[in-house]
């Protein structure tokens, strides 16, 4: 047993190696750099650093699934809004207790992804497509629900999810790990998992070998739905209110963390830790960057360099591995 | 762009270069020493750095905060306020002492305010009102109601048979709703009637405004007017009545240099003007003073008025007011 | 440059080629000679290295080591551009076409006709229905590849290959998938080749087409070469036993039998394409062989009863019972498995391991309550890598880098580990070495002696002849006839298969 | 040759037919209803139509080539910000002729296209994650040396690639003309063509087949790059000023345009055709909304429904033709 996890945990960073050294390079500097020497390393900033980047981590559980399917997610953004925005308005306008309300929006989730689920695995409509008008769709309704206006809710439960605390750890790290866990679950000790990968390896031997592919890309979309729910309900529980314009851009963040983490845009490879490096790493830089002082300006040219850099050590090491 | 301390900040805090070079400040972050001699160091973040009206806002801050040998430290949260509680968080990790907040969103800002306050870092509001103005020194903004509500009354005196006009505006940014619902009352105190043929969210964007004016123009020729959410809107719209070849009265708030300089020979009418200098400058001088341990005022109006082709040379069309 | 000049007269010169990949060591000094005017066969066992000796000539891979010579002349392979101008030109193992092309564009690929701002299309459709229509394939030079079938791709290849007109010729196992018509086709052309002087590599696995066309045999074990003999010198034993390093007794392993109970009665099957109307039945414990020419829809009709063809029609009966077979989900669920004609389509997870690959169809087995239990899947994976003699470096290895026919015997144990009570084969032996294959045949025999049903569709007569307790033979998507073992002869297959061909002639 | 371009024509309607449906259906709509039927087919609103879409033709036309090479370009935004600033700056604070500055924009979008071939062609760092860098390095570029301000340039010539005439064909839609034209012979006429959709079909038989693979990818990127270069003269040229934020987003709608005019994110088939239709379909979708007076917010909810609808009538007529 003991020796199978460490199996486990050689190949993991076997496998991430590249991107697993770009991490450390960074956190290195972050930690003897004069200027932030003495703000990174705490655990205040760590746990900070988790904090906000846990609603990525989900989007981006389930977007590695879809990409590896040879899919992709666009609505998740949009899904962020709009359930954010119900869970408030279920709190607030409809006076339901909190809880009612993130299960609400966590559902609508669930809902925009049965409806990519139903297009994606019934036709042969690109999943760009339909993510696109669903993402439209979904924008548009938060839009015209709230009339572009935020539904404030400052009561102690609705705060919880996003700004919690159980012990020392905040709840969305907790959440985090859980959300993590399970994924891994799905992706590692399934056969869920398995087919997957096959689906995305090659749609056609997996019809063949008798997995049934609608099924998967159903379960697929309707998970990133329904992640892309709760990263609504942690939003806005932070934000302290549903906020119409929450979420825009969110889907390029995940699919950026997921490619930084190694899973191929074609399709059937790729891994969840991976993954968790990319949405580290992006985390990483964007906190860094702040703690460093660096302009906002500046920031992106750096953003757009380290991310080439890690995925080029990467691919250096790929090389010299002989891949 | 921030170094970490300001060695020599006598020598070079006094021009008013508010855009100062800042790869040269990243060459002094790497070659410094942390925070050493007890510089104060403020926090800045508004909602979009980009901007125009909040670069000339900022670099005022900046202007005032350097000649005191302080450092300014910004964050760019571009219209997203997830972003802009994480850089918050990210600032008092940081470790400031101060800090200058301008939301994204009136609400959603308030978990950053909770943790400034936590953090007992002093907070001093500007331009855009937050949720819960008590977490707050001091504030100083425009009144946006007013700058818009000036351009109407403009509207009805120039054109005081009324007719058809179209409006840009944008549900989502707070002040652009204050601004055209101040246009909508003064055209309503007026009296005269003007019939709104056209909205459309052009989301402060320039080019945006261009393309949605167009096809607005397109359906309803006839308009008189054209009143826009802010100045970059509002040139789009001019841009896109110049390309359909007609000339209703344009408004737009903001009173940017671009702008101004257009009122005299262009469609372009008026501006609801607003002073991001005297704002950045205001509050900026406001947070010494308390600092300093004087009393201040909780919340400081600037003044919005009305820049026109008649007292544009007043202003100048070189930089804001 | 330095022109090293060796004058022996011979073509083509291979001195001392060395290649190693990761944790194998494919071609260690190899040497081979290829006189102008010969077919020269390549033969060895799957994952000999003799794809990678080819590809090494070709410049697709870069050897460690080793020099070519052509006529004496010594050359640098660096890649494929060099390899084509000096002469060579290679119809590899894998089919490499572009799907989406049509059939003329794929033969024209990288040398269109006309100017470089204006390709001439026309010519380029004309020259090359030309070039098809010598192999009276009927393939219509505008159709997508995408459209045609692995036979068609196949000779598209050769055609492709051979109108680049060069002195050396490299033909990487071109008849895997083509029926005899097709390869009497090639087999001609070939002849007329040798004439004008081209040289011809030739790699097969099929020992009895050596004597037709090769002159000189090299085999080659574990990436070196144990030794050049000329054809009408020498043995299929000999060569055999020269591969696999021990004789082979009894080829194949076939006790038939009369069968049990009906399995499985498939009624007026059709796929309103190329399936027009076929019936046939399936006894418990029976090889049933399904013969015909290429594109005769063999593969057509399985993949119809298999649930791949939305829209077909037919009754399809298990155990007496009446089923509708949607997907191959509900294959799958009454028992019936297939195993495709056209591994990289329809089978292979090309980046996944060779673990993956070999278990993905009983996940159940070792993936239970959340838990994973690797041992087990190590376990299985490695019996069928043992029971299938699979050349691999470890479980680990993509499937991929594996050789052709090693990757086809994956493929089988994938499907064996299933142990359905029907198994469709579609062309099981494709590119599988003479070992392996004698291996297969007796791994056939014995689950249809334990009461397994076996449909196996293939192109390779002697194969059908040996293995089936009956034989369907199909015609242009009908059943031309149905054939006990005692009357099947290689004559009573043809004529129902090339019924027409037959007549009109 | 009259036949021959007849045929052009039927396979040209033949291969497009969905989408030219949706878009006949939409244009149709529009000049019969009541609201839209005094303004909509007026050739002064169709020419509008066509100029504001311009640019993202040319952003298109280089999309088609990188997408049917299975590859993705995300910094085509950020040029367009990037390279019309540059425009304008050397109108105005350099001095330079306005036709200078416009050269030197496409020149800078071509450089931008360059960062992205080299890496692209030479290493195996997906596109995705290259041009994500990009497009995050010309953000920050443009942001640094404008300091975000806008730089006003109203002079004639400066004007005039935007909103200009010749004739009565405005000057954007006459490049539109000749950028197409050009696309089109470089997809339909040349080597380079073909060998685009055979890299992008299967790199492995495009090798084999002795293309120059990097070669390929290098040109494409590169031709990118010069038409969001071109792109952000235009668009600057209409807002008669260098935006720094200007072009935000526009990788998507290119993005959406060619996904909805039938070419498959998985590479290898697409046509510009296709293309054109996808831009004019969200071209008229725009305009149609906004010239019918649809809240703006309701205009999310339709464009989703109308694009998803219009790949769904391609779809369905693919099903009965029996695709
Ligand atoms: N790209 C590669 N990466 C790693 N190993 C490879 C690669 N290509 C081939 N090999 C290995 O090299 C050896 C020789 O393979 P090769 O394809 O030359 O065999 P072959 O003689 O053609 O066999 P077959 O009859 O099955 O086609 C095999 O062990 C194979 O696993
Ligand atoms: N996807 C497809 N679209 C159109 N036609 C097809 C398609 N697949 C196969 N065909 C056609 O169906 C015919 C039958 O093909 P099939 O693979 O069933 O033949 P077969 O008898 O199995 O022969 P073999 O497998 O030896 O080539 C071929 O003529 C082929 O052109
Ligand atoms: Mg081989
Ligand atoms: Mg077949």
């Amino acid at each position: 047993m003991g020796s199978k996890i460490q199996k486990g945990v050689v190949s993991y960073f076997k496998h991430n190696l590249g991107i697993i050294i770009a991490l450390i390079v960074m956190c290195l500097f972050l930690i003897v750099f004069p200027t932030t020497r003495s703000t990174f390393a705490t655990s205040k900033n760590i746990f900070n650093i988790l904090r906000q980047n846990s609603s990525n981590l989900f989007l981006a559980t389930g977007m590695t699934m879809v990409i590896i399917l040879g899919g992709i997610e666009l609505s998740v953004g949009s899904v962020i809004a709009l359930s954010g925005c119900v869970a408030a308005f279920c709190a607030v306008n409809l006076g339901l207790p909190e809880i009612v309300g993130f299960l609400a929006a966590v559902l609508v989730g669930g809902i925009v992804g049965l409806f990519n689920a139903f297009f994606i695995s019934n036709t042969d409509i690109p999943p760009f497509i339909v993510t696109l008008a669903s993402m439209n769709i979904a924008k548009g309704i938060v839009l015209v629900f709230t009339q572009g206006v935020p539904i404030r809710c400052m009561t102690d439960a609705f705060k919880y999810p996003g700004t919690g605390y159980v012990g020392v750890i905040p709840v969305p790290v907790i959440l985090m790990l859980i959300v993590f866990v399970l994924a891994s679950i799905i992706m590692n000790r399934t056969k869920l998992g398995r087919h997957i990968y096959a689906v995305g390896g090659n749609t056609q031997a997996a019809k063949f070998s008798g997995i049934n592919v609608k099924k998967v890309k159903f379960i697929v979309y309707v998970y990133t739905g329904l992640m892309a729910g709760l990263a609504g309900v942690v939003v806005a529980s932070r934000l302290y209110s549903g906020q119409p314009t929450a979420g825009d851009g969110a889907e390029m963040d995940a699919i950026a963390a997921v490619v930084v983490g190694g899973t191929s845009m074609s399709g059937g490879s790729g891994t969840l830790g991976g993954t968790l490096i990319g949405v580290l790493i992006i985390g990483v830089l964007n906190n860094g960057l702040n703690l460093l002082g660096v302009d906002s300006n500046w920031q992106f040219v750096v953003k757009g360099l380290v991310i080439l850099l890690a995925v080029y050590i990467d691919w250096i090491r790929g090389i010299k591995a002989g891949k | 762009a921030v170094p970490a301390t300001a060695p020599a900040p006598a020598a070079d805090s006094a021009p008013a270069e508010t855009e100062e070079a800042a790869p040269a400040e990243e060459a002094g972050d790497t070659a410094e020493a942390p925070a050493a001699e007890g510089g104060k160091v403020f926090g800045y973040t508004c909602m979009d750095g980009t901007n125009p009206f909040f670069v000339a806002l900022e670099g005022s801050i900046r202007e005032v905060v350097e000649s005191h040998g302080d450092t300014l430290v910004s964050v760019d949260p571009l219209n997203d306020s997830n972003t802009q509680i994480d850089q918050v968080e990210d600032l008092i990790s940081r470790g400031i002492d101060y800090m200058f907040v301008n939301p994204v969103d009136a609400d959603g800002i308030i978990p950053a305010l909770d943790m400034l306050k936590e953090a007992g870092i002093p907070m001093f509001g500007f331009d855009t009102q937050v949720g819960d103005m008590s977490y707050l020194v001091s504030y100083a903004g425009s009144d946006n109601f007013n700058a818009g509500y000036v351009c109407g009354e403009d509207l009805a005196k120039k054109i005081p048979e009324g007719g058809d006009i179209l409006i840009l505006d944008s549900p989502t940014m707070q002040s652009v709703v204050d601004r055209i619902e101040g246009f909508e009352k003064a055209i309503e105190d007026s009296g005269v009637k003007f019939n709104v043929v056209g909205r459309q969210d052009a989301v402060g964007n320039l080019q945006v405004a261009q393309e949605k004016c167009t096809d607005l123009l397109t359906a309803h020729p006839d308009v008189v007017a054209i009143m826009g959410g802010n100045d970059p809107t509002a040139l789009g719209c001019l841009a896109a009545a110049e390309a359909a070849g007609v000339s209703p009265l344009i408004y737009g708030v903001d009173g940017s240099p671009d702008v101004k300089a257009l009122l005299k020979d262009s469609a372009l009418e008026g501006t609801g003007a607003q002073s991001p200098m005297t704002i950045g400058k205001t509050i900026a001088e406001t947070a010494y003073a308390w600092i300093d341990g004087q009393d201040v005022e909780a919340f400081i109006p600037i003044e919005t008025f009305l820049i026109t082709a008649d007292n544009v040379d007043e202003y100048g069309t070189d930089g804001w007011q | 440059m330095v022109n090293i000049v060796s004058d022996t007269g011979y073509l083509l010169e291979m001195k001392g080629v060395n290649k190693i990949f990761p944790g194998v060591k494919a071609l260690s000094d190899v040497n081979f000679e290829l006189k102008a005017g010969e077919v020269h066969a390549l033969l060895g066992e799957n994952g000999a290295g003799k794809s990678t000796l080819i590809k090494v000539l070709g410049g697709i891979y870069q050897a460690e080591s080793g020099e070519i010579f052509i006529n004496g002349q010594r050359v640098n392979i660096d890649g494929v551009g060099a390899a084509r101008d000096a002469g060579i030109s290679i119809v590899h193992q894998e089919l490499v076409l572009v799907p989406y092309m049509t059939v003329a564009e794929n033969i024209f690929l990288g040398r269109e006709p006309g100017t470089r701002f204006n390709v001439n299309r026309t010519k380029m459709s004309e020259d090359a229905q030309r070039l098809l229509d010598a192999y009276d394939m009927n393939i219509d030079a505008d159709s997508l590849v995408e459209r045609l079938t692995i036979a068609q791709r196949q000779m598209v290849e050769i055609v492709k290959a051979i109108s680049f007109e060069a002195k050396i010729l490299v033909l990487d196992e071109p008849t895997s998938s083509i029926s005899d018509k097709e390869v009497n086709f090639l087999f001609d052309t070939m002849r007329n080749l040798i004439k004008q002087g081209v040289g011809i590599i030739y790699i097969s696995h099929k020992m009895s087409e050596l004597a037709e066309i090769c002159d000189r045999v090299t085999v080659m074990r574990d990436g070196l070469t144990v030794g050049t003999k000329v054809v009408k010198e020498t043995t299929t034993d000999e060569l055999i036993s020269l591969m696999v390093g021990r004789e082979l007794t009894n080829y194949y392993t076939r006790d038939f039998s009369e069968g049990g109970e009906v399995v499985m009665k498939c009624d007026h099957i059709s796929d309103g394409k190329m399936v027009k109307d076929v019936s046939f039945e399936l006894k418990k414990g029976e090889i049933v062989g399904f013969a015909g020419l290429v594109g005769a829809g063999r593969s057509e009709t399985m993949k119809a009863v298999f649930g791949l063809t939305p829209g077909s029609k037919g009754d399809i009966y298990v155990k007496g019972r009446r089923v509708e077979i949607k997907s191959p989900v509900d294959a799958l669920r009454y028992g019936i498995a297939l195993v495709p004609e056209s591994r990289k389509d329809e089978g292979l997870y090309g980046v996944q391991s060779v673990r993956f690959n070999s278990t993905i169809e009983v996940l159940e087995e070792f993936i239970k309550n959340l838990r994973v239990d690797i041992a087990k899947e190590e376990e299985i994976t490695q019996r069928y890598i043992d029971k299938m003699a699979t050349k691999t470096p470890s479980q680990e290895q993509k499937i991929s880098n594996l050789s052709g026919g090693n990757q086809q015997k994956v493929m089988i144990g994938r499907w064996l580990a299933t142990n359905p009570e029907i198994l469709i084969l579609d062309e099981p032996t494709r590119g599988v070495d003479v070992g392996a294959k004698a291996e297969i045949y007796s791994i056939m025999n014995e689950l249809a002696r334990n009461g397994m049903s076996i449909i196996m569709i293939s192109s390779e007569l002697p194969e059908i002849i040996n293995m089936s307790d009956r034989v369907y033979v199909m015609y242009e998507g009908n059943v031309t006839g149905c054939l006990d073992h005692k009357d099947v002869t290689q004559e009573s297959i043809m004529q129902r298969a090339a019924l027409n061909e037959q007549t009109r002639q």
